[in-house]
């Protein structure tokens, strides 16, 4: 919109830049909040899907009721895995858009331990790019989560 | 030489210790610090042999030499998502 | 919790009663506001994994600028075949809990269309789920896109 | 018999009218009630060979037989999402 004269050659893809990878370990609470905002900071003009993975704490896990979760993570090998992830998802979606944070530190049935948001122009990008780095963290980045139950508490794979 | 350990997880439960120093022949590898770290370590022993491990930040493999001053970390299996 | 007795049976499935999808055809906007609100309303404490689409407006399609965008729906048809396929969802995926909402009227770039959220005990489910869904909804909702351009407009298929 | 018709979309824009009522013989098919359409709607004779049809706000076929009073809603190609 900024310049009419060159619609015609920018029109296929917007000519707003890509926003940098959102990367971050925290121990701030991942709410409605913190989500919408990472949402809003990868959606560009050119963006027309966005898929957003929410892991969440149940209630239950292998058979045990859980109580609560405490996750632990090498912080700084935590964050360059998953810069190394980001990278990836640009060469193999260059369209692509991603934000990806984890919390750790005590967490409580139903927050949210883990946010991956993908953004691209189609929609199949979106989902295939948003799965391959949730995937991608899962196996990789160095981050431990710990059950606690009502009777005893394990540092738990998966 | 010494490298740095850190400990996560299981591993700073079993330690008690965030991180200590450890100091190896020149020219060790990841492998001979493991060995050394479970004999050192006996409430290691069990958990060692299920980690991999981390060199100055990175995936390492058992062969791979440390240099002094490194950052060497166990990582236990992971529970991350 | 409320019947600790129980816990060794009802572990493995949280006891709580999944919603019934959400479903609507609407005017107002699908801002993050309602996004989190229908994502808080298909998450029960045994949703491990919420995987939510957006579908935004975006400033260009087909090569050419779009300025705005209109849908519109067959209303009493589109809920209706939302609703089937919500029973398709909740058949492949019974462990599922499912939103679907698509706005009509005008929309601005950026504006979000259509919104679908899954919450599912695990990710590749509620991967599958929310994929599913939003494909099956753009394959037979009667529902419009008029594209609006600076120079015209057209109802556009896809 | 009659049915009513509805417009959406191109068809809506087409016509000018959101709705309406179509005279049939009794017995009569989606496939007529297209044919007799296109030609009481010239404005609608391009538009409704690349549209589906729904009866009674389900997705009928060409020889899908209408009653009185049916809803009848030719469908051009879809746009959500």
């Amino acid at each position: 919109m900024a310049d009419e004269t060159s619609a015609e050659t920018s029109a296929e893809t917007s000519e707003q830049a890509l926003p940098a990878p959102i990367i971050h370990i925290t121990r701030d609470p991942l709410d409605g909040e913190a989500i919408r905002a990472l949402e809003q900071a990868v959606t560009t003009a050119g963006a027309g899907g966005i898929v957003t993975f929410a892991g969440v704490v149940r209630d239950n896990a292998r058979g045990k009721r859980v109580r609560a979760l405490e996750y632990d993570a090498y912080p700084e090998m935590a964050e360059s895995e998953m810069a190394r992830i980001a990278a990836e998802v640009a060469q193999r979606w260059p369209e692509s858009a991603l934000a990806m944070v984890h919390r750790i530190g005590p967490l409580a049935i139903g927050e949210c331990s883990v946010v991956v948001v993908a953004a691209c122009p189609h929609r199949a990008e979106a989902f295939e790019a948003c799965r391959y780095a949730i995937d991608a963290l899962k196996a990789s980045v160095p981050i431990w989560k710990k059950e606690i139950y009502e009777d005893g508490q394990e540092w738990v794979e998966g | 030489m010494q490298v740095r350990i850190r400990y996560f997880a299981a591993l700073r439960e079993a330690v008690g210790e965030a991180e200590e120093a450890l100091d190896l022949p020149d020219g060790a590898t990841v492998a001979q610090a493991r060995g050394l770290l479970a004999e050192r370590r006996p409430a290691l022993a069990k958990l060692l042999p299920a980690c991999a491990a981390a060199v100055n930040r990175g995936y390492a493999q058992a062969e791979t030499p440390l240099s002094d001053g490194a950052e060497l970390v166990f990582i236990p299996p992971l529970g991350g998502g």
